[in-house]
């Protein structure tokens, strides 16, 4: 299922100076067309269909469609995608749907901490070469080596 | 054909951005991100810079672009002996046991990390029932750092609400790399969307990093990187096998079709030993859209047979004894692709995981809104990292609790972090183990200050993603260690305009003579990258086991396969590329191609079939442990374009 | 999703051109214009009309468009009663007797009419030297009508140089249409780029022929035929089954791509009984290119071996013997291909045909003038045929005379004039035989008025190039004879603006939703034609025995694949059209879809293994004279788009 | 090795009704782009190869380039039909020529006769049911029945 951009949603994200889907797709397959200043996918052969650029789209205008070479046609994974859960509907070849929603993070994006905690200690330089990542040494743990 | 040449002429020269760090790592996956986390504290201190370079967003690049619905190692109230006994007889008896039983000593902190940054684990409730990541906290159930009890889908798995897994983990690599941006004053520290070509070599000593070179797919830019350390930190090999699908389907893969091979092409370019190329993973798959099984194997206690009902792990062990012996009872991943292979060639397809049966079964003992609680577990599974799994069952109006589903093994990986031990030979911890494992700092490759981690560093299979994540943490510490012992930059011969010509090369030559012919992908002076790529994965299917034979290779068709890569290797420098976007599928297929190769090679050099349902080598069919249980290494001479492959000793750390 | 209509709304309406005649000739190839050129002489005279409807150009449509090496069907010196018992024999003791005992009654003549015309045919010189068709009139060599000695490569074929031999016979074939038309003053009797979607039914008798209806590729037109009787002379099915190039190579297959089974298709849905449409032909072809072996092997008496140097047709004997007894020593085509299967499975490829040491072989008694001759002869095998072999030779600096070639089994094609004997089920010639096999008419179908012939007519292989041609002139005369019997013009129920409707649905439904998405290709509302014949490809490789299992399937796998082909029907009716183009593709795998359905059903239904190296029942691995000496037909109810399979009485004519 | 068309060649057919190219293809491939007025393939996937444009071209504008997906790059087969020969030129990827030359035909194209020599028979209509092809028919050859 390479994603697809619907024509009438997509506004080239306001003409910034780079898309959300450019900017998420780790395959580098989405691209915005100058002339229409719309979004399109530039080898859907190539997609994995991840679903970032859908999660990503501000617009909601990326969808995915089954890849045409082995699945039937009219199913749809439809994610919203929220600050701690995200929502999926699942849509059925013959129209039945299914709704789950699942966590998705703890603490808010943007806002986690590398010094908190644990993480809030000093490393020993001069233990570099000793044993133990720099959490494990701060806490003291001792390493088994084999019998 | 004649040569192609880059000057420069039909399209404009990129602009040269140069610049110098200290340790340079490469990749912005797991193991990357583990070790710009780990470097920055233990560099930032000192001054010493670190920077990333990332071919996509670190948010979501690499395997975990997408998710996971479990993190496949975490030892917990299990010993890291143990550990490297599962690791050891999964992978076929051979593998550095010191570098398994170093990472089971590393492994859970991430975890622990990996929580506290906001990844919900689930917990066991009360009543020993599954709690999702949130409602465990609502319970107020205690962090796995505090003895909260993961949900084990297996001794070593446990499950997480992961669709965000990268994203967390991506945060905390770039929270590290601010920090150190911080410290040392630098102006940028992280560069996304540059992929990196080749690691350069330092110009008086060839057995040392100097730097590398890549460019943006964003602007027209050369990046040249000056650095005293490396990391490769790009993945695994997808794709340069033909796969199952026939058109649109083909960028589903397993696994992530964006990784192309990089840590082991410009591993052994750079100098690096290569250990275990021969090995690859072949995962059986939920058909068609790659949806892994170890959930439903293990969470849901499925179980899958062939068209008869039969479960072929039972009915096919006397057959598989007579090649295979003791490695049939201690039975791993490759042998029960094995025996479900033996089954589709005799006809008594298709294999079915009976996920009807599971779910059913699991039922009989819940009320509705704990069946409904199971069922949305199900699908998350597949929600959280292969979501067309979910669109082949919605597709097919197949709900996993009324109907079974078929079940495939897939074309090969390469990779050194999942079921498979491919890469780079790398450096041991040290304080044990036998001295031939161990040079200095810990997960450095054969080349001084190239390092590697996860899908880079062979023979130590099973780290998955927390277990990358540790070893790029293991590697960062020790990067800073050999930082501190080196202090000087080296310096490479390359200039920046020949470099420049090297990278932009397909450019020039598609803008040089698109125009022959009225339609720019039928021209007889070039070849666009996807056809590079096709042949690539015809040559590899046909000759050197893919699925179209049943993994089948041998003597004979291998030196055949290596004559047509051969021609492919004189041709892959007639690539056209119509913008910086094929540019980079120009460059990946280079890398496939020269990882392809140390495959096929390593393949054609162990005599024997080691791996069974992985590939079959039929003129040397079953085990041979007299001869072949050791470890096969590489070196690649980037002149001659040719590998040499030898044996270097296994040795047993851990006993029976 | 919502059902499809088409009330041009959004394309505009075709012109609707309604033609009437009396003999209506679908198809332009060897078949038809037999029937167009025998048809003429019979009934002009009378004032009957013929009219011949190609979707290409005549000129070089079909299967011999690029030319052909051999006539493979010449019975010169041998005898009718010979040629059944070859053909029996290589097809599985399973035959229409009294089809191929007419055939070879009849065959000769259209091939010394090919000579008539122009077609230049191999001679024996005055030393038992082959002489070229200029070299054999320039040394006054008579024709063989006159008793010249063609070149024999095999007891029944003949060597020709025969790159134009379709611009030769479809001259022929249209010079009889002109004369025709003359005759009997009609304005246009020959529409080329017409490509018929279905046969019309008469509106009270729906087992009798009224008419067809089709579009041209080149004008927005709609084309309605309306007439007494009609021939399918359509070719066989190719490119069903997924074939072993993954890209740009697609189109190369060894039988003509454009022909897609509307013989099969077209007959069922018109109500006509088909026969073995579970037989394939998997040739053993030069590798990639799919040169064809039949010159190698028998003019040039290469040899073909398994890697290890084995007649794998000697060693293999054994094993085969085991399921197939007898048959392996009357061996046939499918037979050699079984043998050099169960080598490649065992991995003892690369299979190789070794023309080096046949053209050296050869040249050891030749002076350097006749080995210039020879190797010329050798190149000419595919320049008249294959070119792209020659072109693989060229790309992989493979001179024929110094290295051998791999030879590789293809993907599955059905045809009914080759190796091969799937069709439709037709009347004999009723002066022998059982009463069975006669009903009225030569060559008619169970449908009345439609006659089939070449590739169309099943039970009843090897009529190749020439005996397609003698089989077309035979259903010519018969169907002059059937409107001599039924003056009146028949009717169809369906209406103008139905036709039109049905025909340009997927153009209308492109209009109407490309513009939803920026990318016309990736669109939920429709799918392209390629990508159904993808799926469809797929779905008959994995489930119907392709070449990715090694032609293995059994009952469990055929049920599951018609599963997924049921909701492929479902699917095709949201096809989309961009243009006139894509709208002949999407009608071509319509047809595909039907005829490759029938295919699944037969096999399913035929339990047993009768073609071994054809494809394989798992379940059913041997040949089972006991239940299934016999014919399996089937009819196909369009509107309930099902197949109903049965048996019928096979009947020996010709004793041992 | 799809056919393509060398853009300074093609010269349209020079506008006529229907091009050389576009009337032959057995699979309705080559097709005409009307503001380039030059030729393409608008299939190659879907090209067997057959050389029948190659053959026709009066500009002798249409080669091929062997397919990709298998074969390695710089090969060619060039054909130069005449009237009653055709002459190959093969091209090695290693720059080796050979050089064939084949008949075609024995009489011209355009000349051939459907009612010269055996051919030159009135049918009996009356006879049509029994055995025979006309030219048989009228031959007197007598029909073998199996014994
Ligand atoms: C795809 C996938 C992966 C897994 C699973 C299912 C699926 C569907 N499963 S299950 O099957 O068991 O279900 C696992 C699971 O559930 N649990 C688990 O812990 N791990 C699983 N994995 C495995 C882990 O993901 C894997 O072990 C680690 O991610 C490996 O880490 P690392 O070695 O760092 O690789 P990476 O893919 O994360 O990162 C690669 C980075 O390199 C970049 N890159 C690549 N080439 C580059 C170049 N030339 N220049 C610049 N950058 C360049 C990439 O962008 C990326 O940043
Ligand atoms: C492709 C090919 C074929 C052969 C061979 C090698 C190769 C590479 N070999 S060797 O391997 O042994 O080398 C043979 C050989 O050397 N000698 C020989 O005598 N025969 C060989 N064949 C077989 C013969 O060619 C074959 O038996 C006959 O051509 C069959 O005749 P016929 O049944 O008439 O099919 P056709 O393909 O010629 O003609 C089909 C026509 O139908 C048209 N058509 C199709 N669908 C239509 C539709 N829906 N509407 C309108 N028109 C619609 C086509 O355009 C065409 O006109
Ligand atoms: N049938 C099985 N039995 C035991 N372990 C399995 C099985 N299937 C998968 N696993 C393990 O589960 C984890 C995830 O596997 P997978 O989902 O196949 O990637 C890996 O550690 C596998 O080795
Ligand atoms: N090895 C062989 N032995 C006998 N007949 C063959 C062999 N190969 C091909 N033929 C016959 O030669 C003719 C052309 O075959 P092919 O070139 O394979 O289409 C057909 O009549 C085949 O049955
Ligand atoms: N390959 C197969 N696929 C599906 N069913 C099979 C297959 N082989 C055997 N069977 C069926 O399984 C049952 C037991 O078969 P047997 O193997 O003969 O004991 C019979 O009903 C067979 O028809
Ligand atoms: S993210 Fe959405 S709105 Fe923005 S360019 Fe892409 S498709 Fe358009
Ligand atoms: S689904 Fe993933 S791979 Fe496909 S275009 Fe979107 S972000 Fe890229
Ligand atoms: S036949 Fe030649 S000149 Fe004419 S349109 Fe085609 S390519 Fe151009
Ligand atoms: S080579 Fe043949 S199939 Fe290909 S475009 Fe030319 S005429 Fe058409
Ligand atoms: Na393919």
């Amino acid at each position: 299922m390479p994603s697809f951009v619907i024509t009438e949603k997509c506004d080239g994200c306001k003409g910034q100076d780079k898309t959300a889907c450019m900017y998420i797709c780790p395959h580098d397959l989405m691209k915005l067309d100058m002339d229409s200043m719309k979004a399109w996918n530039q080898e859907p052969v190539q997609c994995w269909e991840c679903y970032n650029c859908v999660k990503i789209c501000p617009q909601q205008a990326i969808e995915v469609r089954c890849y045409a070479d082995f699945a039937p046609l009219g199913a749809a994974c439809i994610p919203m995608r929220g600050t701690d859960t995200i929502m999926w509907t699942v849509k059925f070849r013959d129209g039945m749907i299914k709704r789950f929603k699942f966590p998705i993070r703890t603490i808010e994006e943007g806002s986690l901490s590398i010094t908190d905690g644990v993480q809030d200690v000093q490393v020993d330089v001069s233990k570099i070469k000793e044993q133990g990542l720099y959490t494990q040494q701060a806490a003291g743990v001792t390493y088994p080596v084999p019998a | 054909m004649e040569p192609k040449v880059n000057n420069f002429e039909h399209i404009e020269k990129p602009e040269i951005v140069v610049h110098e760090t200290d340790l340079l790592l490469i990749g912005g996956g797991m193991a990357a991100c583990g070790t710009a986390y780990e470097a920055d504290k233990w560099a930032s201190p000192q001054g010493i810079r670190v920077t990333m370079v990332d071919k996509a967003a670190v948010d979501r690049s690499g395997a975990v672009a997408m998710g996971l619905s479990a993190i496949n190692t975490y030892v917990g109230e299990n010993n890291a002996a143990d550990f490297v006994k599962y690791v050891r007889q999964d992978l076929m008896g051979i593998t550095r046991e010191d570098l398994v039983y170093d990472l089971a000593r590393w492994v859970d902190d991430s975890v622990h990390l990996f929580e506290d940054w906001g990844l919900p684990v689930w917990k066991k409730g009360d009543d020993n029932e599954s709690l999702d990541g949130h409602q465990a906290a609502k319970a107020g159930k205690p962090s796995l750092r505090e003895g909260g009890k993961p949900v084990r889908s297996g001794k070593w798995q446990i499950m997480i609400n992961g669709e965000s897994y990268k994203v967390i983990v991506g945060e905390a690599g770039k929270a590290g790399l601010e920090a150190n941006r911080v410290a040392t004053g630098v102006e940028q520290n992280l560069f996304e969307r540059v992929f990196i070509i080749k690691v350069l070599n330092d110009k008086d000593d060839p057995t040392k990093v100097a730097g590398a070179v890549g460019f943006s797919v964003r602007e027209n830019k050369l990046y040249i990187f000056k650095c005293k350390t490396a990391l490769l930190g790009c993945g695994g090999c997808v794709n340069f096998f033909r796969g199952r699908a026939t058109a649109e389907g083909q960028g589903r893969a397993w696994f992530p079709v964006w990784n192309s091979g990089s840590n082991y092409a410009m591993g052994a370019e750079a100098g690096a030993e290569l250990v275990l190329m021969e090995n690859r993973f072949v995962p059986a798959r939920f058909k068609d859209g790659y949806g892994p099984v170890g959930a439903w194997f293990l969470l849901f206690k499925a179980k899958a047979t062939n068209a008869l009902g039969e479960d072929y792990c039972v009915t096919n062990a006397d057959e598989a004894r007579k090649y295979y012996g003791k490695y049939v009872d201690a039975i791993g991943t490759c042998m029960r692709n094995h025996m479900m292979i033996i089954d589709m060639k005799a006809g008594k397809g298709p294999i079915k995981i009976h996920t009807d049966v599971a779910l059913q079964t699991l039922g009989e003992t819940l009320d509705k809104k704990a069946m409904k609680h199971l069922e949305a577990e199900a699908w998350e599974d597949f929600l959280d990292m292969s979501i067309s799994q979910a669109g082949v069952w919605a597709a097919n109006n197949m709900a996993p609790e009324k109907v079974p589903s078929e079940l495939m093994p897939s074309e090969p990986y390469m990779l050194g972090s999942h079921a498979g031990c491919a890469g780079l030979w790398v450096s041991g911890p040290g304080d044990f183990g036998p001295a031939d494992y161990f040079w200095g700092y810990n997960r450095m490759t054969t080349v001084k200050g190239l390092f590697t981690a996860g899908d880079g560093a062979g023979a130590s299979g099973h780290k998955f993603s927390s277990g990358s994540h540790a070893e790029g943490r293991v590697a960062g510490k020790s990067m800073v260690a050999y930082c501190m012992d080196n202090p000087d930059m080296p310096a490479f011969a390359e200039t920046e305009d020949e470099l420049a010509a090297e990278v932009f090369l397909p450019m020039e030559t598609y803008a040089k003579f698109s125009g022959y012919t009225t339609d720019p992908d039928i021209n007889p002076e070039y070849i666009r990258p996807v056809m590079v790529q096709q042949r690539l994965q015809k040559i590899m299917d046909e000759y050197v086991g893919g699925t179209s034979t049943y993994y089948m290779t041998s003597g004979t068709m291998l030196t055949e396969g290596l004559s047509y890569l051969e021609m492919l290797k004189e041709d892959e420098v007639h690539m056209a590329a119509e913008d910086l976007h094929e540019l980079l599928r120009a460059w990946e297929n280079h890398h496939r191609i020269v990882a392809a190769e140390a495959h096929a090679q390593h393949i054609l050099f162990r005599e024997e079939t080691r791996y069974p349902g992985y590939y079959y080598r039929g003129d040397f069919l079953a085990i041979d442990d007299e001869n072949w249980k050791c470890f096969t290494n590489s070196t690649y001479d980037k002149n001659t374009r040719e590998f040499k492959v030898f044996k270097r000793d296994y040795h047993q750390i851990i006993p029976e």
